[in-house]
């Protein structure tokens, strides 16, 4: 389709062979220090979609922060976007230090990085109201169903039966993200693979521009204590079994998109007047539909199906800072008159509760 | 209004009279509505000049359970909880026979008829009130019967103590917001009630209130948490996120009312600030802290289990030096312990909240002068310091209505600290470490998000980080930055509110407290003074502690710790601050729920020095 | 194995030679698989007699990053860290330059052929080590391959120090589980590179290793966390709730690893316990708290911030009376801190855990066998006085292995303290009180759900209550029930385990110390009784104190309390138990994440002294 | 039907006219301390539907647990089944103390009370893994869209745009009890009115012999600060609109059941042997497919309808004490030769850690 090139070509070449992005900048720009995690982890390949999709929409790092909770993947905001300010936080309370970071600067594009462990385990109360805030944010599960940073523990998401080394067998159910976040009222759910870069990289490029909370849970997997062939989490089993329902191109505002209605596929519009287009793949699923969600969500659940792609979106949802109508000035730059009425307005609350009033 | 006596037979009576300087009591079931009567007595003798105290003792629950009001008239300005009231006013059957037993020789009883007496005591003189008669010709829906059922006292009390019935009429139409039929109705049954006494009862009460001059001019009437909520108004307060529980609630629910009205975008009419009541505490602080460490103004308030919840986050917040105030109303504890009865119970938790080695700043405010004073300085502390700071308040400060001196505009411009913006931190470049100590008093510079700038990105962690905030592990790293962080604390203990210290002539007993101990200790040290023993004060506003202090306990040969809870937690703290001196502190607390009253501390004190 | 030389080449070389009495460190990058390495050698050199000590110093993190494992022998049995090292194995590329750079003379240093030394120092002796030939021709698959290598300086060491193969196949076959073919591998590669050394170096180390008795003999080679582990399992642990969290995770992985060892129903063959990793502390205590409450021994364990995270759970425990207990493998805090370093700083967090006047028993084990004892006296103390019980470990004694005397059988029968069965509550009836002090001691005497009774019903709450655990806001109810409980506190000063005391000939000076530090401390005295200061020695087992303690404080002209934390944090507690002695009292603290030295106390020490 | 009779007439007439249950006692012997809550508080008459069906089925107090967490709701275990251990918990922590006494003791009955603030706001994080453990209690939520106790706030069960008193409006969606329960694989999931006596009843009888958790969302009318006609947590919303989907009768194990398969009836046989045989009523709805119960609750709730009866239940899933395969034995109960091993036992670890071992 017209409209869908693939993100690179939006960059331009100038001489010396260095692709620059809108900004003019290199990619090696948007890197972060070298990574301490394990060869192979998943995380790691997430860190690279985040530092690939933000190059290229040219996103200005300063107006990124990273936010995260503790956990190896809670580690890697030190390992993308050197330039952005990066606030690595308590286990499972990512979610209230980001809240309180869009309130202090609504100009802010927030990503929020957790784990499993992070988010489903001591996190889910946070995660939950965070998702029923619908804060303006993009809110990654780096999911490998065990605890990597204290070696290997299970975590909520863990399968039924799954055996881990040191741990024998879970018996518990797992929790599933997008489950929860659609319970919770989430705007915009997604699943993906950190083995599966372009889907996960179109999805990134749609969540920056989600009007609210953006979760993608992406099963990325754990290759020191969780990636056995036969675990839902490993390399294996996600290259295997993964069954996509679509895949997202990008249209940024400024370009014409010719509305076009192959029925498959969807194109919608986000907040800021730029189209996703999603390309049904395989399945018939209608992301706009809370309900074709849910079903899809159950049945993948039933039968053990791992699907991917955009399962949920909402545009029309109002975030946090608009139901909170703040003023468009960031709070954290206000002027300090702005921040104090003046004495006389305090003469009059005195006088208010003055003797003789 | 013809029901006033004339001011000749005031004078008449004059002589066995006892004119402003008793305490009154009413005694009722919560969820009443009889909290409205109560503070209209209470804001009309304020209105007449007399000085008054109301404390309310009410139960953690809705509806039904016991509440006793206490109105104490000091003409001498002692506000201080009592203990004893001359005149009861028992409207609840439940604790009629109790509360009745308590009236000493001289005492007055109203109650409602319907209550009938369990034994009558030699020279206490009984009134009895038929409020369902009086109420009866209003014919009020029955939801509001016994709402305006408890208006009825108050005409009482009006015909007891001479309460001008147009002083009342402003009293009710400010409490009422001005709703003309609601006031006229009430109104009525207040003149219903006082004609049924004047009528029916001989009038020998010798408690009498006259309006008088002096001591309220230019004072305000108003709770402590009102009071720090207009402070955090005033202190550019963005975000208030917080989690209900008694008895802080009325703080954020205060600034939830006052923000609109004052704190609006003059250029877009939109709101300067968020208020968002948080799922729990944790989240509650950790969303001041996110937004603190983006340049904002966050505050919280909580009261003992909230303080409990937030310790992890706090320890973070006192580690990676984000600036955050944390209110803490303090209530009874431990545990969920008395909600609604006061303690100060919190001290030391709060001075060092969270594992590891940690020490935090605390303010103690003693007036709702106070609480305004500290909820805007608490803001410019913990951004200059990058810290979280502690307001300790309690349940008598922040819920009762005090008489306190007016708010005073604040002194000093907004302050927002060592912020970098980008041209500085350009100038700055690779130079530039988010925790180096430039100017030797321990705090570094910071920038926030959204500074446009290559240079202004750092990593915040609670992790081990060095001066450039890179992760780690090394130990020289690991204690340098310690040893700054220690600086940084010892730098603030000048920063802090001085502690207030009366010692006009040097005393040999010097005596130490903190907050709403204040107006029970200045009458105890009157009291002594009668006895012939002075006394010196000092009064805590601030940990960390500094010099004057130690001065001043080193300039008495003892010094008493006068705390309201069990352990004596200031007295600790002073205790490891002081070494050597230390054996010149002596402990006295107690911890019951109640206020501290002047006759407690002054047979304690009394006792110590008769030793 | 013809590979030791014969006993008359040992007496030859012994003049020159350093017996027994030095330290070696291998540095390498984590996630290598070097830990077996070095536990072979190490419980190697444990066998044939040597006293040995290993501490890990490892990085937060789980791949490529350096680690060092330093083992010091000491045939005088001084087994504390001690900082540098007469033998270096330099495996990491990262750290060479750094390690090597730090050798003295006459150190040894060996190192992977693929480093090349960035200096080579005067006097310090280098020996290169072709790992990755030496492994090759054994072709171990890619991933084995690091692991495999690691067992070249093992190799290596024994050529160096004279280290038994036959005892490290002995050593080798314990740790890989009898596996025949992985310990053929490994042993071949040791043996590979002991030959390569035999042939390519000339060995001029004096640094030797003898066969020893006396010391070990009798004594066990453990972790602390393991030994707390089995201390619970011998306590009667019914449910250990917990949440993973570095350094205790070893210890809740340890009783989940025994448990089904050594505590099935003998008669049903089943689980007479429950191993739940819970969803975060709060519930891991909560849990813990609940089971108690129910009448079975419940323990979780943590470190700082999870403790931070327990607070009001603790608070709750402690004034509605149940009994708990919380291991707290102390890390280095504050907030995440640097969880791969030990500290002693949640000392005043534990003691004071949650808001309002709380106290809390914590106990101190300083060798793994008295983290057995404590393993299981935590719950008898528990549960005899109704309370969380803290334990405070840390990560030097928990997770590093310690020549240790053996566990011993519990001499006391377990006690369940004041329970109720149904006929005793029957025969009580009304009389019965949940919170009466019926001995005198503070402790009520509680019933379980499910005791077949109709007296035996009663409602617990964290909110105030009477006698009979009925709900009540009454002060005096509150006063009575806080000094209750404040008796119960002051009863278990002397049921804690007491202090330590070693004063044979009455110094002037007094060491006071707990926990980890212990042979640090020790060693600190021998060193100073060199130099001629003799000092006596009080290492406290429990807060609170007792009167021991103060009467060795009082003994003493100076009492120096040793602590691994930033504030001296057992010298306040301390302090603020003493009143006047306490100007006695001087603080010697640090904190950079690494055990105590004995220099470092020994010059501290001699510098109060020579005040 | 034969096997459906009112409860009432399985208990008892002996003289004296006092009808006695099947333990032969009154029902005053079921009561509690005087309640301390307003007048009309729709939790003073869960408490009543509590000491109704606990009497009638005769259930022995001392084997019951009365858990609950802070508020209104979680006061009420003091004013029923005065005879039961009740512990009044922390705000939001009642699931983790009931799993340690569940653990603890086997054989007791727990009830677990708790509010809509209690377990949605700052409880929803021990509710989820409480639900995922499948602890073998009845979790009831006596749900008011508020905060009683202190004094009315909005809980995050509120609906979008309601507003209160002092409060204001209320931006944010509602989380649904019951759609978290059954996210977080439930095993027993209804809903009820305090305002309908008759199916709590039935509802009550059912969770307690369900064989995990039973999850009871109960709206239960907040008449001091929400209870306006127009709000969804009223009485009079609830009477005018409740949807009754199926109402419970309950047969108790000795008794013969003639298996009918009327299709308006379903019976479900629970772990203690019992039966219980749901009449449906309006909506065909079957209770035993988890996909129904999900969709039934997103289009109850995409329609605003108030839904009530038994939405889903599963009597397969082992409960967390099977899971564990504790010993019968309450572990509280063990004596001490149980708790402690031999002083052998210790020798051989010992010997396995000694010197020239
Ligand atoms: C309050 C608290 N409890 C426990 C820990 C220890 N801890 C660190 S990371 C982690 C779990 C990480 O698992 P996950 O979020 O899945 O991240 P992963 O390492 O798997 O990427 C835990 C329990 C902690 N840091 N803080
Ligand atoms: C940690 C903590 N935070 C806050 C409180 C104060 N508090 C008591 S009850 C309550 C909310 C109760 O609401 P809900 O659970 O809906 O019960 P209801 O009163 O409505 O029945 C709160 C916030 C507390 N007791 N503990
Ligand atoms: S332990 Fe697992 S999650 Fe952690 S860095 Fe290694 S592979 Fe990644
Ligand atoms: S306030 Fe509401 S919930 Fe609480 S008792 Fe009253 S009616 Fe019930
Ligand atoms: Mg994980
Ligand atoms: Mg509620």
């Amino acid at each position: 389709m017209a409209v869908s090139r693939p993100a690179a070509d939006k960059t331009g070449r100038r001489g010396k062979g260095t692709v620059l992005n809108p900004l003019g900048l290199p990619k090696t720009d948007y890197r972060g220090r070298p990574s301490t995690l394990c060869k192979g982890c998943g995380h790691d390949s997430v860190s690279q979609r985040i530092i690939n999709v933000t190059w290229e929409q040219g996103l200005a790092q300063h107006n990124v922060v990273k936010m995260s909770g503790i956990g190896c993947s809670s580690k890697t905001p030190a390992y993308f976007l050197q330039g952005s300010h990066g606030f690595n936080g308590l286990h499972g309370r990512m979610p209230a230090l980001s809240t309180g970071v869009v309130i202090a600067n609504r100009d802010l594009e927030v990503i929020g990085i957790s784990g499993d462990g992070d988010t489903a385990s001591i996190g889910i109360g946070q995660f939950k109201h965070a998702v029923r805030r619908n804060i303006p944010m993009t809110y990654i599960v780096e999911n490998n169903g065990v605890y990597g940073l204290t070696k290997g523990q299970f975590s909520a998401t863990a399968d039924t039966d799954q055996v881990l080394k040191y741990q024998g067998i879970n018996k518990l159910p797992p929790l599933d993200i997008c489950v929860e976040a659609l319970a919770a009222n989430a705007t915009f759910v997604a699943r993906s693979f950190a083995g599966d870069p372009k889907q996960l990289e179109g999805l990134l490029g749609a969540a920056f521009r989600h009007r609210g909370i953006s979760v993608i849970d992406i099963v990325s997997p754990c290759v020191t204590f969780n990636n056995d062939a036969w675990s839902t989490k490993s390399y294996a089993w996600g290259r295997e079994n993964e069954v996509i329902i679509n895949s997202i191109d990008f249209v940024p505002e400024h370009e014409e998109i010719e509305v076009s209605d192959y029925d498959d596929e969807i194109e919608v519009q986000m907040h800021d007047g730029s189209w996703i287009i999603l390309k049904k793949v395989g399945t018939e699923h209608d992301p706009t539909s809370r309900k074709a969600a849910t079903i899809l969500l159950e049945d993948a659940n039933s039968s053990g199906k791992f699907v991917t792609g955009l399962i949920y979106i909402d545009e029309e949802k109002e975030n946090l800072i608009e139901l909170l109508d703040l003023t468009e000035e960031p709070l954290a730059q206000l002027p300090a008159y702005k921040l104090r009425p003046s004495s006389e307005v305090l003469e009059e609350i005195n006088k208010a509760y003055m003797f003789g009033s | 209004m013809a029901h006033l006596r004339t001011e000749t037979q005031f004078t008449a009576a004059v002589s066995e009279q006892v004119i402003n300087d008793f305490a009154l009591t009413v005694a009722t079931a919560n969820g009443t509505g009889s909290q409205t009567s109560n503070l209209v007595l209470l804001r009309t003798l304020f209105n007449i000049g007399v000085p008054v105290a109301g404390k309310n003792l009410f139960p953690s629950n809705i509806q039904g359970l016991p509440t006793w009001y206490t109105i104490r008239l000091s003409k001498d300005g002692y506000l201080a909880r009592r203990e004893g009231s001359e005149i009861l006013i028992c409207m609840n059957f439940a604790t009629a026979a109790e509360d009745m037993a308590e009236m000493e020789e001289g005492g007055i009883v109203v109650y409602d008829e319907s209550i009938t007496p369990a034994a009558i005591k030699e020279g206490v003189i009984y009134h009895a009130l038929p409020v369902k008669e009086l109420v009866k010709p209003f014919n009020v829906p029955a939801a509001l019967r016994a709402y305006v059922g408890n208006m009825a006292y108050v005409g009482a009390i009006a015909w007891l103590i001479d309460l001008p019935l147009d002083e009342i009429r402003k009293s009710l139409s400010r409490q009422l917001k001005g709703k003309e039929k609601a006031i006229e109705l009430n109104l009525g049954v207040i003149q219903a009630a006082f004609e049924y006494c004047e009528v029916n009862h001989v009038h020998a009460c010798p408690y009498r209130v006259r309006p008088m001059s002096g001591y309220n001019e230019g004072r305000i009437l108003v709770d402590g948490n009102e009071a720090a909520a207009l402070g955090g108004v005033f202190g550019g307060v963005n975000l208030v996120s917080w989690y209900p529980i008694t008895p802080s609630s009325s703080l954020a629910e205060s600034l939830a009312a006052a923000l609109p009205k004052y704190r609006m975008d003059p250029d877009t009419n939109k709101p300067t600030f968020a208020v968002v009541q948080a799922e729990d505490e944790i989240a509650a602080v950790g969303m001041a802290i996110g937004a603190g460490w983006a340049g904002a103004r966050g505050m919280t308030a909580t009261s003992g289990p909230g303080i409990s919840l937030m310790s992890e986050f706090v320890g973070l917040a006192y580690f990676a030096e984000i600036p955050a105030v944390i209110w803490d109303i303090q209530r009874m504890g431990p545990s969920t312990g008395l909600p609604t009865r006061t303690s100060q119970g919190d001290v030391l938790s709060a001075y060092t909240l969270g594992h590891g080695d940690t020490h935090h700043v605390v303010l103690f405010p003693g007036s709702p002068k106070e609480c305004f004073e500290f909820g805007h300085l608490a803001f410019e502390i913990a951004e200059r310091f990058q810290i979280p700071v502690f307001v300790l308040s309690d349940l008598d400060l922040g819920m009762n209505l005090w008489i306190s001196d007016p708010f005073e505009y604040p002194a000093e411009e907004i302050n927002r600290g060592k912020i970098l913006n980008s041209a500085e931190v350009d100038a700055l470049g690779s130079e530039w470490g988010r925790y180096k100590d430039v100017d030797g008093d321990g705090v570094g510079y910071r920038t926030v998000p959204g500074t446009p700038s290559k240079w202004a990105g750092y990593f915040t962690r609670g992790s081990g980080h060095d001066e450039n905030s890179r992760y780690s592990e090394d130990p020289q790293v690991w204690e340098a930055n310690l040893a700054r962080i220690r600086r940084k604390f010892n730098a603030s203990r000048d920063a802090v509110p001085f502690p207030i210290i009366d010692a006009p002539l040097g005393a040999d007993i010097g005596l130490i407290s903190m907050g709403s101990n204040d107006p029970a200790v200045e009458e105890a040290r009157d009291r002594l003074r009668l006895e012939g023993l002075e006394t010196d004060y000092l009064r805590i506003r601030a940990l960390p502690i500094n010099g004057k202090v130690l001065d001043f306990i080193a300039d008495h040969t003892i010094n008493i710790v006068i705390e309201n809870n069990a352990d004596g937690q200031l007295h600790s703290i002073l205790s490891l601050e002081l070494g050597d001196i230390k054996s010149k502190l002596i402990s006295v607390c107690r911890c019951n729920g109640l206020p501290l009253t002047a006759r407690w501390i002054t047979s304690e004190v009394a006792g110590i020095a008769s030793r």
